[in-house]
C-alpha cells in the first residue's frame, strides 16, 4: 500500500532566492523512499489549485521519519506551499515512481540543473553511504551562483562537485553540460541527470555518443502521479509513450524518443 | 424499528438498469486507470463498480503531449483514448480486473456506428462485464463530438443499433457539448438504453502565454472537476426529469456533498473522475462521508434522499 | 526607433466596429452596475468601454431570493435581469454615465423580436449610447433560453431586424449553451453583425443539501467565473475562426494573463464581469498588468499580440 | 474613494469555540468605519473560495489604526480565513454600508444573536462614548454559554446586558428575544438588532406591535458587496427588492417585507 496522509510540516526554511526546503513528519512515507522517486502534495481543502504537485524526495529520514523537499517557487501550486508555517499539514502521498538504478563502471557522475538537483543530492548521499567505496562527480549547474543548492549536502557527503552558471557568477561560465564531455574522460561511468528538459537533452546526446549508460529524472505535466491518468506521458522510442509517474520518472536516455520531445 | 438500522448501518444499496450495486459510487471512465493503481491505496472491494477507461477498436497510442492542463477548479485533458484495443482488453486486463470481484462496467468508444456495435457485440458478454457504458462523447478525438455527441437522432441510431446485440445493460454517456442533453437523453431511452450516464467533459482551451501556443498538444480538451460541477448537476436534474430510466451522475464530484447533491436532483448513482487525481482516497472518503451523513440524519436507506431535492411544479 | 515607444509606453488601442477603443478591457454586462459603484475604487475614464446591465422592455423586478451561490472557482447568478426599463435609464441614469467620458455599450435583452428592435430603435441613438450589445442569451429568465440563443435561423432573425433600426454598432453576445457557437457567429455575422460578444453564463445548478432543495430561487442560474474561463477561450478561439467581424471575449477572465490568453486566441477586446465581485480593482490591475507585459516584451502595440495563439492549420 | 489594500494580519484569537476575532492593519478602513458598517475580506491569489466574505466591524481603532472583525467558522471562507497567522496578509475593502442611526427616547436596547453580536458591541462603544449620556441594555443570545461573544467589551463600556442561551447554561433558557418585551417596558427605547433571521423576524413582530423604532443589520449571500451585482437582495416592503449591501445592511424593520423573506 502507498501511505497517504495529512502530514505535517515541521521545518520550512530558503536555501536560496525562492528556493526553499519543506520537511514533512511522515514516517511511512521516509521509511519507503527512495533516490529518484517523488511524492505528490497537496494543500488541505482548496480547489484552486486542484492538482496536486510533484516534488522528488530530497531527503528521507527513516529513522526521525521525516521526509524533505527542495523547491522553487515558480507558479500557483509552489506558491500556495510556500504558505505552509510549520504546524500546518499538507497531504502528501508516496513514495512514487521507480528509483535509479545502481551504477556500472568505476566513477558515477551527476548532473543536476536548477530543482533537478535534489534528486541527485538524495542519491549521492545513498550512494556514498555504500559499502562499495566509488567515485562521485557531480556537476551543478543553475542561473546565478546564488541559486547553487545540494552543495553542502555534497560536502558533507564527500561528494566532489563542479559548478556552471549562466552569467559566471560561480564556477563555469555556461552551460552545466560543458563539463561532462571532460568528466567523462578515462574511466568508465554511468551518469544520472536531473533537470530542464534542453539540458537533459544535451546530457542525452553527449552519453550516446560516448555509449556511457544514462538514466534521467524526467519531469512531466501530472495530474494523479499514480499511473492513473496518462496525463504524463513522454514518446518511447521505438513508438508509443511511456507515463513518467509510474514507468518513470527515471528512464535510461536512450529509451527516449527525442525526435518527439517538445 | 429504527434501532436495527442504526445498529447494521443505513443502506448504501441502489439498482441500475437490474443490476443491484452495493453503494452508488462508482469510478468515472478515464480517471480510475483499471483500477489497480488505487488498489494501491484502498480495499476496492468498496466501491460500487468499477467503470474502466474507454476501450475503442483498434488499440490507440494516445495523443503526443502535452496532455493535460490545470485550469482554475478543473483541468483540461487530451488523452486522445490511449488504450490497447479490445483484444489485449479482454485477454491481459479484464481477466485482472474481473477477479476483484466488483462490477465492472466498460466504456467504449468508437468513430461509427457498425464500430460501437462491434465493440458491444465482442465485449458484452464477457464474463465480468456488468455493463457496457457507450461513449457518446469524447471531444478529443477527430470526428467523435461532431457524429455521436450532438443530435439525438444519432445517438438513437448508435443506440438502437447496439442494443440487440448488447448482452448486459447498454448505458449511453452524454456529452455536456449541446444544446439540449434532455433530447439526447430521451432519444437514447426511446432506443432502448437501460440508464444514461452524464456529463462527459466539456471543452475547453488553454494558452501559453509565455509560448504563446494552446498548452494541448490538441489544441483543445476535455474540461473536467469542481469546475463543471454546476453545469453537471444542472444537466442531471434535467435529465431526470425528462425519462424515467434511472441517470447516473458525473461532473466535478469531490467529496460526500457533492455526491449527495446529486442524488438529490435524481442521480441514481454517481461517478467520480478526476477528484480520484487530486485525491487517491475520494471514493472511500465520499462513502464514509454518505454513510455518516445517512445515520446522522436518520435515514435508513439511501434510496430515500434519491430525488429529494427535486421541486416538482 | 524602438525607443520613442518604450518611453511613451505601448499603445493599447484596439478597434471595434469602427469604434476607437483606448484600451481592449471593458466590463461585462450585470456585473459592474452602470460604474458608480467601482468609481469609488478608481478612475473610471482608465477602462475601454463600460458594457452596462440590461435594459429590458420593461422595469423588472428581479428574481426572488436566493440570487446566488458560490461554486467552485466560479459563482451562479439568477438575478433576472432586475432594471428600471428603457425610460428611467434613459432619463436617470444614461446622462450620469454618459457624463464619465468612456464609451458606453449598452445591453438589452427580450422576449421577442419585436421588443429587441424596440428597444434598439429607443435607445441606439441616445447620446452617450455607442454600442448596442444584444444579450441573446439569458438564461434566467422564462423561455429566453430556448427562443434566442439555440438557433442560428433565431439569431439571424432578430439581428437583421435591429440591424436596420440600430443607429450604432449591434453586437450581440452569445451564449455558450449551445451545440455549435461558431454557427451561432457566423448567423449574427451574415446578419449584419458588426462583432460579437461571448460568453454568456453556463447554465448551472446548486442544491443545498441540508434543506434538500436548490439553492437558488430560480432552481437554476447561470454560471460565471474563474471556473467557465477555459470554455469561453474554446469558443472565442472557435468564434474568431468562423468570422471576420471582431470577437469580444468574455469569461472567467480575473488577471492580466487571462485578458492575454483571449487576446492571443484572437479577441479584440475583453469583458471582465465575476472578477470585479472579487476584486474591485480587476480591470485597473489587468491594465496595468497587459501594459507591463507588453513594456517587458518590447511589443509597442497590444494588437500584435491579437490572434497570436492561433495555429492556423 | 473606499480603501482597498492588502492587510497585515496582527492578531487572531479564539474568544469562544471556533469563534475569531481577527484584526488587521488597515489604517484608511479603520478611520472610516461606522458601527454597522462592514468590510470584504479575501485571502490573496486562489479563486476557491472564490468571493470575499462580509464582516461587520467589530471594533476600529482609527488611533492605531487597526480594525477587528468577530467570526465563526462555519464553512470553507471563513475555514481558509481561519488558516491566516499573525505576519500574513488578506485583502480587505471598505467600510462598505449604511451605518445604525442615532436613537430616539431614553433607552437603547441592542438584540445580537451569535455572530450578529459584534457590530452592535462596537455601536454600544460609539453610544456609550457619547456626550449625551443614555441608558443602554444589551441582550445577547448564543446556543450556550461559553459561546456568548462580546461581554467583556459590552462591560468595558459600562453596558447593561443580560443573556440568553438555548440550553440555559448561561442567562436566560430560551431565546433572546423572550427577555425583550420586558426591557421595552416603560422608557420610549429604540431597538437594534442582529443575529439569525428568526431572531430578527421575532424582533420585528415585537417592536412593530409597540411602535418600537428598530434597525435591524441584515445579512444575505453577497458577491460584491459594494452594489453591483444585486445578487443580495431582501424584499422591500411596498414591492421591489433592495440591496442589503450598499441600501443596508442597516434597515428599518418596518421597511423589510417579512411575508417574502424565506
Ligand atoms: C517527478 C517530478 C518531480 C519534481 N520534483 C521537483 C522538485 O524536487 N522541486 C521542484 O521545485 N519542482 C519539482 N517538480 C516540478 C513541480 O511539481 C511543479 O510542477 C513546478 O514546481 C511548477 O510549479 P507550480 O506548480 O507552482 O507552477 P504552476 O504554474 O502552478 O503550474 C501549472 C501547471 O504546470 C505544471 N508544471 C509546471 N512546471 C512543471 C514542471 N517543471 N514539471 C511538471 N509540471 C509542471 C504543474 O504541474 C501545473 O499543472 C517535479 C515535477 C515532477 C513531475
Ligand atoms: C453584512 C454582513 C455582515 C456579516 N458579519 C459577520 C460577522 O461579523 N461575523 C461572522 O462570523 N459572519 C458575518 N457574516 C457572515 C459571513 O460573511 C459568512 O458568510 C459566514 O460566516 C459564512 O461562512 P463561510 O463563508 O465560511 O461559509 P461558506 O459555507 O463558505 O459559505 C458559502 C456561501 O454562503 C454564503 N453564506 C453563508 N452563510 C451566510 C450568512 N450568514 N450571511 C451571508 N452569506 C452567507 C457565503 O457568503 C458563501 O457565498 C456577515 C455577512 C454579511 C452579509
Ligand atoms: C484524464 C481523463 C480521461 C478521461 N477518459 C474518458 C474515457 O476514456 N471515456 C469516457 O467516457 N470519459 C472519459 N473521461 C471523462 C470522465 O469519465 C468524466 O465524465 C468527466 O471527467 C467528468 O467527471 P469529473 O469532473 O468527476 O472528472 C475522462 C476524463 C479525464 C479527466
Ligand atoms: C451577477 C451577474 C449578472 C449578469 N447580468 C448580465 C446581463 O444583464 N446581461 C448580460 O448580457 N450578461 C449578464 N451577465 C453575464 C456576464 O456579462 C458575463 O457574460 C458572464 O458572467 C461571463 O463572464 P465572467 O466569468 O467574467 O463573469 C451577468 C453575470 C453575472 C455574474
Ligand atoms: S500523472 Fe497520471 S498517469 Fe502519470
Ligand atoms: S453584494 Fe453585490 S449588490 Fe450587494
Amino acid at each position: 500500500m502507498i501511505p497517504i496522509l495529512e502530514a505535517e510540516v515541521l521545518d520550512h526554511y530558503e536555501v536560496a532566492p525562492e528556493h526553499f526546503v519543506l520537511t514533512l513528519d511522515a514516517p511511512p512515507i521516509a521509511e519507503q523512499a527512495r533516490p529518484g522517486q517523488f511524492v505528490m502534495l497537496r494543500a488541505l481543502d482548496a480547489w484552486d489549485p486542484l492538482l496536486p504537485r510533484a516534488f522528488s524526495v530530497f531527503h528521507a529520514d527513516s529513522e526521525g521519519g521525516t521526509l524533505s523537499v527542495l523547491y522553487r517557487v515558480v507558479g500557483r501550486g509552489t506558491g500556495r506551499l510556500r504558505g505552509h508555517e510549520p504546524g500546518m499539514y499538507v497531504r502528501a502521498w508516496g513514495p512514487l515512481g521507480n528509483q535509479f538504478r545502481l551504477p556500472e563502471g568505476e566513477r558515477v557522475v551527476l548532473v543536476g540543473g536548477g530543482v533537478g538537483v535534489p534528486p541527485l543530492v538524495f542519491w549521492a548521499e545513498r550512494l556514498a553511504a555504500l559499502a562499495v567505496p566509488m567515485e562521485i562527480v557531480a556537476l551543478i549547474g543553475a542561473q546565478r551562483g546564488e541559486l547553487l543548492v545540494g552543495l553542502e549536502q555534497l560536502k558533507r557527503a564527500r561528494v566532489t562537485f563542479r559548478c556552471a552558471t549562466d552569467d559566471g557568477s560561480a564556477g563555469h561560465r555556461g552551460y552545466v553540460t560543458d563539463l561532462l564531455p571532460r568528466t567523462l574522460e578515462g574511466k568508465r561511468a554511468t551518469v544520472y541527470a536531473c533537470g530542464p528538459m534542453p539540458m537533459l537533452r544535451a546530457v542525452a546526446r553527449i552519453t550516446e555518443a560516448t555509449e556511457t549508460p544514462t538514466e534521467l529524472a524526467l519531469e512531466a505535466p501530472m495530474a494523479c502521479g499514480v499511473g492513473a491518468c496518462l496525463g504524463c506521458t513522454i514518446p518511447r522510442r521505438g513508438g508509443g509513450y511511456a507515463r513518467v509517474c509510474s514507468d518513470g520518472p527515471v528512464f535510461p536516455a536512450r529509451d527516449v524518443d527525442w525526435s518527439l520531445m517538445p | 424499528m429504527r434501532e436495527p438500522h442504526v445498529a447494521t448501518g443505513p443502506s448504501l444499496a441502489v439498482e441500475v438498469a437490474g443490476m443491484r450495486l452495493q453503494n452508488p459510487v462508482l469510478s468515472a471512465s478515464g480517471c480510475f486507470g483499471w483500477g489497480e493503481e488505487y488498489a494501491r491505496f484502498w480495499d476496492l472491494r468498496r466501491m460500487g463498480a468499477l467503470v474502466g477507461k474507454a476501450v475503442t477498436p483498434h488499440a490507440r497510442p494516445g495523443n503526443p503531449d502535452v496532455r493535460i492542463a490545470e485550469t482554475p477548479a478543473g483541468m483540461l485533458n487530451a488523452i486522445g483514448l490511449q488504450n490497447p484495443g479490445p483484444a489485449a482488453f479482454r485477454e491481459t486486463i479484464l481477466p485482472r480486473v474481473h477477479s476483484l470481484g466488483i462490477p465492472i462496467w466498460v466504456n467504449v468508444s468508437a468513430n461509427s456506428v457498425q464500430e460501437y456495435v462491434d465493440l458491444c457485440g465482442m465485449l458484452s458478454a464477457e464474463p465480468g462485464v456488468s455493463a457496457i457504458e457507450l461513449n457518446l462523447s469524447c471531444p478529443n478525438v477527430g470526428r467523435g463530438r461532431a457524429e455521436f455527441c450532438v443530435a439525438p437522432d444519432a445517438v438513437a441510431e448508435t443506440v438502437s443499433a447496439c442494443r440487440p446485440v448488447c448482452r448486459c445493460p447498454l448505458i449511453p454517456k452524454l456529452s455536456p457539448n449541446t444544446t439540449d442533453i434532455a433530447a439526447l437523453a430521451r432519444a437514447a431511452e426511446s432506443a432502448g438504453a437501460d440508464a444514461v450516464s452524464l456529463i462527459n467533459t466539456l471543452v475547453g482551451m488553454a494558452i501559453d502565454v509565455d509560448r504563446r501556443r494552446p498548452v494541448l498538444g490538441n489544441r483543445t480538451g476535455g474540461l473536467s472537476g469542481p469546475a463543471v460541477k454546476p453545469v453537471a448537476l444542472r444537466m442531471v436534474y434535467e435529465v431526470v426529469g425528462a425519462v424515467s430510466i434511472p441517470v447516473i451522475g458525473i461532473g466535478g464530484i469531490a467529496c460526500w456533498r457533492d455526491a449527495l447533491e446529486f442524488l438529490m436532483a435524481g442521480a441514481t448513482a454517481v461517478q467520480v473522475g478526476t477528484a480520484n487525481f487530486f485525491n487517491p482516497m475520494a471514493i472511500p472518503e465520499i462513502l464514509d462521508g454518505l454513510e455518516t451523513w445517512l445515520r446522522r440524519n436518520e435515514i435508513a436507506d439511501v434510496r430515500e434522499i434519491i430525488g429529494a431535492a427535486r421541486l416538482e411544479k
